[in-house]
């Protein structure tokens, strides 16, 4: 995370987006991983994603807990405020921010071990919760800074650098978050920036938290032949479940198949977002549901037994509310809210009193 | 006996869950609402229903308001704990008991007068229906105790009358019925009152009956918090439900009808620890409200918020350790946790009350400290202070005050500098400047609990490093002087300082004022904040003894000073009582003669008290006779 | 320059995750193998790869082995640090630099000498690959220094054969093409070797190079522990990868090949801390190894077996706090926290190793007081002491050697009692007899962290409670004649006291024996254990002017022994470094002249060293000459 | 907690198991739990199992964490040792103790809030290192001992006793166990010990992690009308998926029905476990396979959408390996193995020493 400004060299070339930034404006210090590891990628994606979005920079905050995953929120939008917390407990530091000001974008990036070992209990508080939170983990199945152990999500059989097979049943985020109530679960490759794009940009306009499993090699300690998280490995296990495009309001052009209720390959579906936007669902040869809370879970199940790694953005519920409307606070962010308006004043302390004599 | 009005003790025993609380409850407010002075402690089981449990109120027109350990009156309707009931009982004591049943031989003592009452034989054939007859007793009992005490009774009634209202009309005529039944009853067969009595009084006017939680909840709201995150754990629960009650009352949008207030139960303690630090760091004003066990869970966390410098604030409710320890009884076990929590080279800046007056005050002082130096503050309180009825001054709030938001930049300062460098030391105070986020670009900084620069960059470099945290130590050395001050109270004859803290205060003010009877004198020192001020190392080094009074096995009091104040240890000597009930006088006074030597004095007429107390600290040949009440 | 054979120390600066790491260790171990007193400090980014890294190896006869802060040669092959690299250079040292670029005019130093190889363009003749180049580019470097420095070539292959051997033949090949390549391209070039050299001694001839996490794992196994939990965390992550490594060779039934040992990875420090607990009660040896973060986790597990009395180790490998601080930096940040763990009242028995040596003696020990006592019990090492490779008299261990299992009582004993109270104190120690589950029925009771009284029931009684909490304050103070007793080392004309821990001794030993060059004398006394046994307390009381060093910059150890010791405070003042590099000499030097005002005296012959160091602690006008070596 | 002595009057007429020991033997100190607790009864079923298995005493080890329920593991068998631990810690300090010593019968006692809230991570991760443990949970919905708040067991829509609804989505611990790979999900009702006791039985046997979920109704603070564990409430929506009877090898007569591969309504399916007992599924109407993960997790997850309360032996893995197979630990229990056999002597360390110049 050692802070190395990057030469903004001007590029008359770079394009500019609706609030005239360029993706360099998107873009944080220098990345200090190993050269081809899977969460620089993710980083990109997250710059190509904010940058399309035209999200003001500093009405974001960046999460996250601790590991070579979670360093990365220094890898992108520096002029935006960010969080390196401890480890496993980004979820509630993010709950406490979210809760003080719902109206900045949250976005928080962990790994595997931060999020399903040390931070299991918090992820699934959170996902419960439904804080609006754009929750990425950069998974590589192991813990890449302390020098790759296997983490949670180390799969049955898989090969430690050491030759060791793990013997432990892992633990799938996306099955986690369907069986907990998630309103957004998805899963994404690193080598893959076309699919995790979109995904991203609609978990960060999804009202509540946006699981987001992206698979994401360790180069350095899990990227050989044994692991199944490799990059070889997730190329040729990898399957598209369902295609997703994002769609803001003024680029949605209903399409022809809306009618089509029956989901033929290739059929469209168009999930509306609370603020307008739209999710195109595009099926690629099976008949999938993505708002079908235990049809998804099924598929998902079928396909990881098969030995596949189903990605996509798996499922969406569009009626989802979050933390928020569940708690029954105000529009208007807490931190905005001048003080007069928060204290009561003497005169309602006093009728207050009256019930303690 | 002499009567002796206003100033005599008594405790109620009853088993847990029979609504004994509410009746308990009846008998403190109408003692308050005759004006006279009123203490109540409630000995509870660590369960929900079926165990023997305590009310104990304390009637002193001298305003003393600490426990006694020996009772004038006894109620004892819990047959399993008669035999200790009864010894609680000062010689010349009433024992009032259900007389439904005989008094087993070997319980009498020939010392005090047994006052039978058949309660439930009455119960039975007025009420229908177990659980109302169950209900019911402890009324009728309230009413036999206010004939003997001789209670005003239409503020009983009226009590009941503002409690069950036309809504529970039904509920207010069996309220009714029996309280009528057992004041009649007493009325006719007893001389009421006994010399033991109340006597109308106007002490009480500008004053409320309030516990500790609610009053620091109230704090919490006039202070501007926004955002609330726990876990439910005994002796704390109540503040955060207080809170949540008042909220819905005081923090309620009109327009939408939506709270002003985000209040979070969270998983666990860990959870409720990020939140407030994650809400701090947003910039709310957060606090949680746990007890021991939830700070040792908090402590990652803590040093987190102190390296990172975020303000929070932490309400730790103080019950009996270690560990799960006694929930439901008192102690001042977690000082040195506290002052030094996590990992690391850490200092924190901690409050500490001594009644629920306090708890309202130091609330709203937390949160200005906690943004003023950018990093958690504790308030220690406990189960006494914070689940226990007190008679305090009413709560009064300033409507000139505005928070104490520290150095925080808006956009417009933001907007006219070059450069927002999180971590310097602009000022010289060791004070930097703080951005929220969301508020503008310039103010982006990127928050670590890892090393960093005062510019906010991640460094390993020993300087930088060490720049940073040597400055946050000035920072944090710099609160010693916006801390509540020490109260000090000082006798011109005083050969001794007695020097103590928190719920300490009533105990040891009533033995200073004990002791001053028998013409032996103490300058009072009452610690209100860490770090300590130059006075607190003053008081002490003015002084060849001072005695520390504390409710912990190590001193932890005594050893904080030692460490911080400056002082020598030599002059510090040690008081303490941690059996996990409210600290007594008569528990200090033993002490504080066993240290000085001096004689066991005789205790001033009216109060009721004995030597028994923790073996290692009691003369062990202090006759019994020498305190017992005249 | 005089030639000055094994008195001089030397720096490499590489980037990390290019096999710079075993290159430095071949260095390392071939001086080693050459029987002249060597040390090596590792100082590493927390990252996996591409960030500046540095070895520093300090070769010298009289055996010091503290870090130097200036280098009489320094192999700088990371262009990014050459600026600082080069500061570092002691007057009249060598600047060996990879010529293959030219250096940068400003760069330039008069005062040292450069040696220019071009290691990247000869890699590039002799090896195809990119990562091949990378890595044999730090082969060829170790062969010229081998060269400049006169290593015994044959040793170098040696080496490698046995770290390659057969298996590994074409590795080995390029092995040896690269350092052959680097040595004669310096035996031609310059005339080696310099007048800093290795010339060959029998020093070594009973010790071994390790480092301590090695050595404590060794212990664990060696004390027959066989249960061990933990989660990774740097740089206590090596201690139980050196234990699991051991187990399948030490630790396997020969019958069924499995293990005899339960070696689980939790998934966090909560966990592994409850792992340890339940071991301990079943009645295994058990044990965790973690760095500050993680002891913070386990502070309420730590309360829970304080209370319940529950034998457990923990070793905390300290590294530079507070929250995440710097991961890869050494410090003594826990000295307080591992002491009073735990909300409520709570104390805990801590050993301090200073070396691998006593991280293996201490390792077993720890399991004895633990059994011993029924408690946990902490070993405090550091990154420093616990990552980096130590030369010291080789292990040996005692065949007659036996567990202390402390007071367990087996079937027989049980079958002949009439009844078993887990909690009594009856042999007046304060320990109470313990059983294990599944032994016996007689033995059966119920352990919990909430109150009991001595028979192990439930209680919520003040004297019950305080009887059992009593009890344990006098079993934790009896275990200050158990713990290792302080190192103390008198002299004569000694006029003050040094006081240090753990991986001080080296740096301060030396301090003193260049400050009695001076004719300056102190007495010395490190600490091991707590609680502080009488010596500790005799020592400090018998001198004036104590001097504490520490790694901390609260310091903590002389906070503690403030608090425990029972000596005036007075007597103790503060000498701190804690910017996470291990102690050098000369800084400590720097702070106890200005502590006791003495004069800047020259540095004898041979230690390069300057007085640069953390500002608050430095004389500040000391002219920069003064200590740079002749 | 408090230790009130039952008094051990002698009754000619207790019967005794094999053993020699009657019920009494198996029994605790008086519980100090509210009058018609759901736990208490739970606490009987205990005993029974117990006795009818005719476990020795001594050899048993009772753990839990902090709660109402929690405190139950004093009110069974006061002749084995008991581990009262922390909040939620109940599952590491049982690990701790097995790894200890796998001869022992682990017996965990929990609550809903002490396993789901604050020890749901520890929960999730004793599931997936399968340590040899019966698991029971006494759901409850609510914070009992701290009087009565949700815990995250508490049903959406669910009302407190103030007559304030949950609305955050509830985890079922038996839906959490299916997804993480536990061997054995069960769940019960405090208010059906006929079925409760077998399940107990074949929990204890299983070489495992045998998680038992018991609707446990919390009289004092969550038995009210609107409640969802309520006794009313659960007794209405009680559904018995499939019904299950442990035999001991000794009292095991192949079923007729046996060779019926269709599983038709009483149609039955013995199950056999690792040492030689078995368990006896018989349909109730439901074509259901109690082996089937996914199958189960579909019929689950079906009632309880359709606002049933499914109970039974749902699952179990035949295959179950337990924590020291994974770890490949020896058969003996470690506390046994003499100091002698594990220190490895002087020669030992001196030749290791050797790789150190
Ligand atoms: C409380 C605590 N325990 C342990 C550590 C050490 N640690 C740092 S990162 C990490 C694991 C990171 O793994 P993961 O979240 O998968 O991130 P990755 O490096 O694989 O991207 C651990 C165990 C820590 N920093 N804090
Ligand atoms: C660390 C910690 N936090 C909080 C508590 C307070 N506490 C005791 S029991 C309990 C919840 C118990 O709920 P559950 O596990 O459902 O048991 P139940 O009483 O409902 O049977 C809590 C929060 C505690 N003892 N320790
Ligand atoms: S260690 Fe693995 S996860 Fe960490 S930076 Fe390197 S490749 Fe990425
Ligand atoms: S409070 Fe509820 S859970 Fe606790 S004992 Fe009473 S009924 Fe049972
Ligand atoms: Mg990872
Ligand atoms: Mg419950």
């Amino acid at each position: 995370m050692t802070h190395i400004a990057k030469p903004r060299v001007f590029h008359p070339g770079l394009e500019k987006n609706e609030i005239g930034l360029t993706q360099r404006d998107y873009e944080g210090v220098v990345s200090t991983l190993c050269a081809g590891c899977g969460h620089d990628s993710v980083t990109g994606a997250l710059v190509e994603a904010a940058w399309e979005l035209a999200l003001p920079t500093h009405r974001v905050a960046k999460m996250s807990g601790i590991g070579c995953s979670s360093k990365t929120t220094a890898y992108f939008m520096s002029q935006s405020h960010g969080f390196n917390s401890v480890h496993g407990r980004m979820p509630s530091v993010a709950s406490g921010a979210n809760a003080a000001n719902r109206d900045l974008v949250y976005i928080g990036v962990s790994g595997d071990g931060d999020s399903l070992s040390i931070g299991l209990g918090q992820l699934c508080h959170a996902m419960r919760r439904n804080l609006n939170l754009l929750y990425l983990i950069e998974n590589n199945g192991v813990y890449g800074l302390t020098k790759g152990q296997f983490s949670a999500s180390a799969d049955v059989g898989a090969k430690s650098k050491r030759g060791v097979p793990n013997e432990q049943p892992p633990i799938d985020p996306v099955l986690l978050a369907l069986s907990l109530g998630a309103t957004f679960a998805a899963r994404g490759f690193s080598g893959d920036r076309k699919q995790l794009v979109p995904i991203i940009k609609a978990g960060i306009r999804h009202p509540g938290l946006a699981l987001v499993d992206v698979i994401s090699p360790c180069v350095t300690f899990n990227d050989h032949v044994g692991s199944t998280k490799s990059y070889a490995y997730t190329r040729e296990r990898f399957r598209t479940a369902v295609e997703a495009a994002f769609l803001e309001p003024k680029d949605f052009v209903p399409s022809a198949d809306e009618i089509t209720a029956e989901l033929e390959p290739g059929g469209v579906r168009d999930v509306r977002m609370h603020d307008g936007s739209f999710v195109r669902f595009r099926q690629t040869g099976d008949d999938y549901d993505p708002t079908d809370r235990d049809g998804v879970y099924s598929y998902v199940r079928e396909r990881v037994e098969a030995g596949e790694v189903p990605t996509g953005l798996l499922f969406i519920d569009p009626e989802s509310r979050d933390l928020h409307e569940v708690l029954g606070t105000v529009e208007r962010p807490l931190v905005d809210i001048p003080f007069t308006e928060l204290c009561p004043g003497a005169e309602a302390l006093d009728s207050v009193m009256e019930s303690y004599r | 006996m002499a009567t002796r009005a206003n100033d005599f003790a008594l405790k109620i025993g009853t088993v847990n869950g029979t609504g004994s609380a509410s009746a308990n409850g009846l008998l403190m407010q109408s003692i308050f609402r005759m004006g006279v002075p009123v203490s109540g402690k409630n000995v509870f089981p660590s369960n929900i229903q079926g165990l023997p449990t305590w009310y104990e109120i304390r009637v002193n027109a001298a305003g003393h308001v600490a426990r006694t350990r020996r009772f004038d009156l006894v109620v004892a309707m819990n047959p399993e704990t008669y035999a200790r009931d009864i010894g609680e009982l000062a010689t010349g004591g009433w024992l009032l008991y259900d007389s439904s049943w005989p008094l087993a031989r070997e319980l009498k003592r020939s010392d005090v007068n047994f006052v039978g009452v058949p309660f439930a034989e009455m119960c039975v054939k007025r009420f229908k229906g177990g659980r109302k007859r169950i209900l019911m007793k402890n009324i009728v009992c309230t009413g036999v105790v206010a004939a003997l005490l001789g209670i005003d009774f239409e503020i009983i009634r009226t009590l009941l009358e503002e409690t069950f209202g036309e809504k529970k009309r039904h509920l207010l005529e069996a309220n009714f019925t029996a309280i009528d039944l057992g004041f009649d009853y007493a009325a006719q067969r007893f001389d009421c009152p006994l010399p033991i009595r109340i006597e109308a009084m106007e002490a009480n006017r500008d004053s409320v009956l309030i516990d500790g939680n609610t009053a620091a909840a109230l704090g919490c709201i006039y202070a501007g918090a926004t955002v609330a995150a726990w876990y439910p754990i005994t002796p704390s629960t109540s503040l955060i439900e207080a809170f949540t009650a008042y909220c819905h009352r005081l923090r309620v949008d009109e327009a939408s009808g939506k709270l002003k207030v985000a209040i979070i139960q969270a998983e666990d303690e860990l959870a409720s620890a990020g939140m407030v630090v994650g809400a701090g760091w947003a910039g709310a004003r957060a606090f949680t409200s746990t007890s021991g066990a939830g700070i040792s869970l908090m402590t990652e966390f803590i040093g987190l918020a102190y390296y990172a410098e975020v303000p929070c604030v932490f309400f730790d409710i103080e019950r009996v350790g270690p560990s799960t320890g006694m929930p439901t009884r008192t102690q001042q076990g977690d000082i040195l946790m506290c002052a030094y929590a996590s990992h690391g080279d850490t200092k924190h800046i901690c409050l500490y009350p001594k009644d629920p007056a306090e708890c309202f005050d130091f609330a709203v002082r937390a949160f200005d400290l906690a943004e003023r130096f950018q990093t958690p503050v504790f308030v220690l309180s406990d189960l006494d202070i914070g689940m226990n009825d007190w008679v305090i001054p009413r709560l009064r709030w300033e409507d000139g005050y505005r928070p104490d938001r520290g150095k925080v930049l808006d956009a417009a300062a933001l907007e006219g500098m070059d450069a927002f460098y999180r971590f310097m030391d602009v000022d010289g105070d060791g004070i930097p400047y703080r951005t929220l986020p969301g508020v503008h670009p310039k103010g982006a900084y990127f928050t670590r609990g890892s090393g960093h620069d005062k510019y906010g960059k991640y460094t390993e470099d020993e300087e930088e490093y060490q720049e940073v945290l040597d400055r946050i130590a000035v920072k944090i050395d710099g609160a010693a002087d916006a801390v509540p001050a020490p109260e000090i109270r000082l006798h011109p004859d005083a050969g001794y300082g007695l020097v103590t803290i928190g719920g300490c205060d009533g105990g040891v003010r009533e033995a200073i004022e004990r002791f001053a009877e028998e013409g032996v004198h103490f300058d009072y020192m009452r610690i209100r904040g860490f770090p300590f001020s130059e006075e607190v190392a003053k008081f002490i080094e003015a002084r060849e003894v001072n005695i520390v009074v504390e409710q912990n096995r190590d001193a932890q009091l005594l050893s904080l000073l030692a460490l911080e104040a400056g002082v020598d240890k030599g002059r510090l000597v040690s008081v303490r009582r941690y059996g996990g009930l409210p600290l007594s006088a008569s528990g200090v006074m033993d002490s504080v003669r066993e240290l000085l030597g001096l004689p066991a004095g005789a205790a001033p007429a009216g109060i009721a008290e004995d030597s028994k107390g923790p073996a290692e600290e009691t003369p062990s040949g202090a006759p019994d006779s020498v305190e017992v009440g005249a």
